[in-house]
């Protein structure tokens, strides 16, 4: 679930140091002190959302909820139970095992159905164009135009002369 | 054996409440006599206790 | 890059058995730490679905600790 | 308190005294005369009205006389009964007939002088002797000057000086001057371990409570310096040596091994002078002296004892043997606590669930006869459907989350939530009167969900759920804000932020309550049979007792032969013969009709849950299925092989156990030894494990003295770091002292070294007296070896029971639930709780049995409402959740040609991992929706952050 989270947060240009998975048990007052801590600064030192190095800062907003959407289409959540069904069953839970099956098969998911959403929010406020749009969704020519030929095809999106809009 | 459902516990401090309530637990009707006005004895007095400092009342 | 006067946001899920229980101990042994972390207690870190954390930085969270 | 309080079956008569007891084992009649309290228990509302105005000053004796109070008075607002009593000695119109004030002012019309004495005759099967311990006398105390000196305090007194709702409101301060000390002195062994008072013995706890006062106080003041004088330090318990390491770094505290033999006065401060055990002399000034009182026998002792028919040991408690630690002289008269010995609040605790159990084994017949069973109102199905109307109670705690937390501004801005329709801050929401103030306003104002901002729901969920229960109100419509554990107490130097944050904690809380949906309370039958693993003599006694309990019992031996390490034990530390108890055990159980005994068996594999196991054994290649309602763990502990000291190379290097088997033998082992040198702590504190084995050094000196009966003439040497014969055991070591077994302290820096010379062995030690290295040629050389865990590691993974960091199991809470573990159903008693002597382990089996007979004897258990509920329209049978499921809880089911996933409520732990894995958000933890989560989600962000897309509302 963390990896997911991490590699769905990198996506969408979220610092991925911004959220932890941390174990403390109930008799390690101490510990927990000591993470909470840690986190804190480190969260300080990274600044507020969208200000850190690596992060979009503007489309953040517009980006997390897409991203928000995408966690719930189930074509995504499919992906994710059915990989950790199979965690399950073999039990190989190392890290590198972990990271690499989630980018393999869940993240490439998530990513397309983001876009998708994306894509629907931006073009709500009316056509926009292609270059425009992929830029603002930060996806490059070949994969856009891989996402968003089915979506004409099911009459989603209709191609206008200025570009792309809603069916 | 005895047909006697209740039982006496004499004194109202943590082992005779401890007990009472175990008593009561397993089906018995407890009296619990107690010399002072309230329950806890001792217990009640301490603000903390070992080895966790957590509170006692 | 610190901004002094910069407040983060944490939001926390904390498991009930373990992680929040940790947070409890500490209390009692009255360790300080800072008050920037809002907890939400779920019944284990298991239950915690991606969605939540997307959601939480969507309502302003600067960061997430999930505790287990 | 409050349990025993709310309890139907707990009848408690306060200012009650014990006049006689007739009649026998099962059938006594005891008469008991109680004192009027001259206020109506069940009218007073406990306003405090009476004490302002009653003229009457008296000490506060609660308070440790550091206090005035009046004569009509509570002795702290959270009393047990909650109610207020006249002192009969100091009030004006009960000696002299003037005086009415108090009751004119009494608005509730409780207080009524025509109360008289009562005589009651009570039949009952069984009583049990639970007076506590009395105080050290006057005498003693005043020899360090405490009446003199005013800044010589009791530690009672100085508990109340750092209580927060004490005299001092828990400012600590002298008492001459009411100035903050800066340097504070611990006497210890004050009236104990002295027998010019009569206290030969050790009480055990003096030394644990110096240390957690210590460390109270240096929370409080930072900045103070204290010195505790000891001369041994003895934190035997579990977990206690590292709460003193702990301690000691954290806080700095130094420890000084001497015993200060008086206090003068010099002008404003106390000077002592000591000398230290390498012959140094010093002396220094302190502004206050804290005299660590032993416990004393109980005032009334002899008067119980008479009364009873029982007879008392030589200091006055109640006489018991080792082999059973419970029983009196008399039959079906039993004792706990501090009456039986010293003994810190766990042993206490546990010997009175012990004694529960002794008692209900007696009484098995006039089980259930005569108690009173609860019935809730039914539930109030209308108002549930009804709009939320949320009722918010912010709690003061006293001053715990008041210190530090603005609650008035909390609960002011609760009130601008959203469907809050009634809001109030409570000063102790847990006392029972406010218990009832908050189920009266939750009546009155017609509210269907409670939000409390409080401590953890970790502690007090279960209390406030209760009174919800008790007024038709369903209680999953609950939700708690931790403002204290979580902010009040944590955040103590910031109350801006923490005032702000439980501003938040509340708003995330009603947000929650306002989704929040009644849940059904199911229960479940409990198969009549307990499986107790491990026979040795926990195991042997915990099977015993559930079974004179009325229950049948499987007990699962590993080895051939039932005993465990009782079978090395020749004698017990009180001189009884261990291989008689032994044999009684033994007998017992093979005889027994309700025990099956299965010895060289296992436990494989264990399913189901409290009421409902079911364990797989194997014996010897062929496994056996077991249905059992509950189970004990009594594996047990290991002897602590020793590493070095030339232990394996020579002969002459015994452990304690096998120097008793030796002794066991007779006159004849000993004829060439001259020279027996003993080194304590072998492995333990430190070395290789970690913790205090507990009964070492008894066990040490009670092989000492063996050998100086069979050979007087014999130099026995006991070299050790702290001499822990805590308890009457501090007897056995002042006898090997007076008859020349010579003691020599050594620190874990300079530990003792044992060395093969040509011919025989020698111990190096550095002689703290003489200030250098000295070396003792022996013919023996015993380690004193702790004990360890066995192997717990499977059993722990088997039964998902956590362990310590030293291996032992880990008990659901130290003191108030010794013998119970996380996992319900599961109990816990022995060396595999932690190391311990025969007495405590009897005793703490006996505990576990009384435990684990609770679910038998109710017959039912009621099931976590919190589980998951499968939406069979929106399910589209994919199995992942079956499949993730660690509890196995849920099933796939055909229905029509498709598969639907379905819930098994009672395996059912709550955990949720099936509902964050599930593709079509098809399930829903009860009290944990994720609307639930959501909406806290939301209320997290200071804008709420709009409703949000509406991918999260399906």
């Amino acid at each position: 679930m963390a990896e997911a989270a991490r590699q769905a947060l990198e996506d969408i240009g979220v610092d991925p140091g911004r959220m932890e998975l941390q174990w403390a048990s109930a008799a390690e007052g101490p510990r927990f002190v000591e993470l909470i801590t840690k986190c804190v600064d480190s969260i300080k030192e990274k600044g507020p959302l969208g200000t850190a190095s690596n992060e979009a800062g503007d489309e953040i907003q517009r980006r997390l909820e897409a991203a928000v959407k995408a966690a719930s289409a189930s074509k995504v959540r499919t992906s994710f139970g059915t990989l950790s069904k199979k965690f399950h069953k073999e039990g190989d839970y190392s890290p590198e095992a972990i990271r690499e099956a989630i980018s393999a098969k869940v993240t490439p998911a998530f990513r397309k159905e983001r876009i998708a959403q994306e894509i629907k929010m931006l073009l709500e406020k009316g056509p926009m164009s292609v270059t425009k749009l992929a830029k603002s969704v930060g996806s490059k020519k070949a994969e856009f135009e891989k996402i968003v030929a089915p979506l004409i095809k099911k009459g989603v999106l209709k191609e206008e002369k200025k570009g792309l809009a809603l069916a | 054996m005895s047909k006697a459902g209740a039982i006496m516990v004499l004194g109202g401090g943590i082992a005779g409440v401890q007990t009472a309530l175990d008593l009561a637990d397993l089906g018995y009707y407890v009296y619990l006599v107690e010399k002072k006005p309230y329950i806890g004895g001792v217990m009640a007095q301490l603000d903390k206790t070992f080895p966790t400092n957590d509170c006692a009342i | 890059m610190t901004q002094e006067g910069y407040n983060p946001r944490i939001l926390g899920f904390f498991c009930h058995w373990c992680c929040y229980a940790a947070a409890d101990s500490a209390g009692v042994s009255r360790y300080q730490y800072p008050p920037n972390v809002r907890v939400i207690r779920v019944m284990c870190t298991g239950r915690i679905d991606v969605r939540f954390i997307l959601e939480a930085f969507r309502c302003g969270a600067d960061g997430v600790f999930t505790g287990g | 308190m409050v349990e025993a309080g709310r309890s139907p079956n707990i009848e408690i008569l306060t200012s009650a005294t014990l006049k006689s007891i007739k009649g026998r084992a099962g059938n006594f009649t005891a008469e008991v005369f109680q004192q009027p309290r001259y206020i109506n228990e069940d009218l007073c509302t406990a306003c405090g009205v009476c004490t302002m105005y009653c003229p009457r000053p008296i000490a506060d004796v609660y308070n440790e006389r550091l206090d005035i109070t009046r004569a009509t008075h509570i002795d702290f607002p959270q009393a047990i009964p909650t109610s207020y009593y006249i002192d009969p000695k100091a009030c004006l119109r009960v000696n002299y007939q003037t005086c009415n004030l108090c009751a004119q002012t009494c608005t509730a019309g409780a207080i009524d002088f025509s109360q008289k004495p009562k005589n009651m005759k009570l039949k009952v099967g069984s009583v049990i002797l639970a007076p506590g311990f009395g105080r050290v006398g006057h005498d003693v105390l005043e020899k360090f000057g405490y009446g003199r000196y005013q800044d010589v305090v009791t530690s009672y007194e100085f508990e109340r000086l750092t209580c927060a709702s004490g005299p001092t409101e828990g400012h600590l301060v002298r008492p001459s001057d009411q100035a903050t000390p800066k340097k504070i002195a611990f006497l210890q062994c004050i009236g104990s371990r002295d027998v010019t008072c009569g206290n030969g013995y050790c009480s055990s706890v003096c030394c644990m409570y110096a240390i957690k006062e210590a460390s109270v106080a240096k929370e409080h003041e930072p900045d103070l310096d204290i010195s505790l004088f000891f001369m041994d330090v003895r934190t035997q318990g579990k977990g206690f040596d590292a709460a003193r390491k702990r301690a000691e770094e954290k806080y700095g505290l130094n420890v000084i091994r001497a015993r200060v033999p008086k206090i003068d006065q010099i002008d404003s401060k106390l000077a002592l002078t000591w000398t230290t055990d390498d012959g140094e002399s010093h002396s220094d000034l302190f502004d206050m002296v804290v005299l660590s009182v032993g416990l004393d026998a109980p005032e009334d002792a002899h008067a119980i004892a008479d009364i009873a028919g029982i007879e008392l040991n030589s200091y006055d408690f109640c006489k018991t043997s080792h082999g059973a630690p419970l029983s009196t002289t008399k039959n079906g008269i039993y004792v706990a606590g501090a009456f039986q010995g010293p003994k810190d609040i766990p042993e206490s605790v546990t010997q009175a669930s012990g004694v529960a159990a002794i008692a209900s084994e007696l009484l098995k017949e006039g089980r259930g006869s005569q108690t009173i069973t609860v019935t809730y109102p039914d539930e109030d199905k209308a108002l549930e459907e009804e709009e939320p109307r949320i009722g918010v109670f912010v709690c003061h705690c006293g001053v715990n989350i008041a210190g530090v937390v603005d609650v008035k501004a909390v609960r002011d801005y609760a009130a601008s939530l959203p469907n809050v329709a009634y809001y109030e801050d409570t000063l102790y929401s847990c006392s029972q009167d406010a218990l009832k103030a908050i189920a009266q306003k939750v009546k009155e104002n017609r509210l269907n969900r409670v939000v409390i901002a409080a401590c953890s729901p970790r502690t007090h969920e279960p209390l406030f759920q209760e009174t919800l229960r008790s007024i038709g109100l369903n209680p999953a419509l609950f939700e708690m804000a931790n403002i204290r554990d979580q902010c009040a107490w944590v955040h103590a130097q910031e109350p801006e932020e923490a005032t702000q944050k439980s501003k938040d904690l509340v708003r995330m809380a009603v947000a929650k309550a306002r989704l929040l949906e009644p849940l059904a309370q199911p229960t479940v039958d409990v198969t009549q049979k307990a499986l107790v693993l491990g026979g040795g003599a926990a195991g042997m006694t915990v099977a015993l007792s559930i079974a004179d309990q009325g229950f049948e019992t499987v007990l699962v031996e590993k080895s051939k032969v039932l005993g465990g390490n009782l079978r090395k034990l020749t004698w017990t530390v009180d001189g009884q013969d261990a291989r008689k108890i032994l044999k009684d055990l033994v007998r017992k159980v093979e005889k027994h009709p309700k025990i099956d005994v299965m010895l060289d068996s296992e436990l494989e594999s264990t399913s189901g849950y409290v009421g409902n196991f079911t364990s797989t054994i194997s014996t010897g290649g062929k496994t056996e299925m077991v249905n059992h309602g509950v189970m004990v763990i009594a594996t047990g502990g290991k002897e602590y092989k020793p590493k070095g000291y030339c232990y394996g190379e020579s002969r002459q290097v015994l452990t304690q156990l096998e120097l008793e088997q030796r002794i066991a033998k007779g006159k004849s082992g000993f004829k060439t030894t001259k020279n027996v040198v003993m080194i304590q702590c072998v492995g333990s504190r430190g070395e290789d494990m970690e913790h205090c084995s507990r009964l070492c050094c008894s066990q040490a000196v009670k092989n000492a003295l063996k050998i100086k009966e069979l050979k007087p003439d014999a130099n026995i040497y006991i070299l050790y770091r702290d001499m822990r014969t805590y308890g009457f055991s501090e007897d056995l070591y002042r006898e090997a002292r007076q008859k020349g077994v010579r003691f020599l302290r050594y620190t874990p820096d300079n530990r003792p070294e044992v060395v093969k010379q040509a011919r025989g062995i020698k111990v190096n030690v550095y002689d703290r007296l003489l200030g250098e290295e000295i070396s003792i040629p022996a013919n023996l050389v015993v380690l004193s070896t702790g004990i360890a865990p066995g192997e717990n590691e499977n059993l722990s993974k088997l039964l998902k029971v956590p362990l310590t960091q030293d291996g032992f199991f880990l008990e659901a809470h130290a003191k108030l639930r010794p013998v119970e573990v996380a996992v319900d159903g599961v109990y816990l008693c022995g060396l595999a709780h932690g190391p311990k002597g025969l007495e405590e382990a009897v005793s703490q089996a006996k505990a576990a049995a009384a435990k684990a007979a609770i679910p038998l004897v109710k017959g039912k258990v009621a099931v976590e409402p919190i589980v998951s509920r499968i939406d069979k329209a929106t399910c589209i049978g994919c199995g992942i959740c079956a499949s993730l499921c660690p509890f196995n809880a849920i099933q796939m089911v055909k229905e029509g040609k498709r598969k639907k996933a379905e819930t098994i409520t009672a395996s059912c732990k709550g955990c949720g991992i099936c509902a964050s894995h599930c593709p079509v958000l098809a399930i829903s933890m009860g009290g944990f929706t994720d609307e639930e989560i959501f909406a806290q989600i939301h209320a997290f962000s200071p804008d709420g952050c709009g409703e949000g897309s509406e991918a999260e509302k399906k």
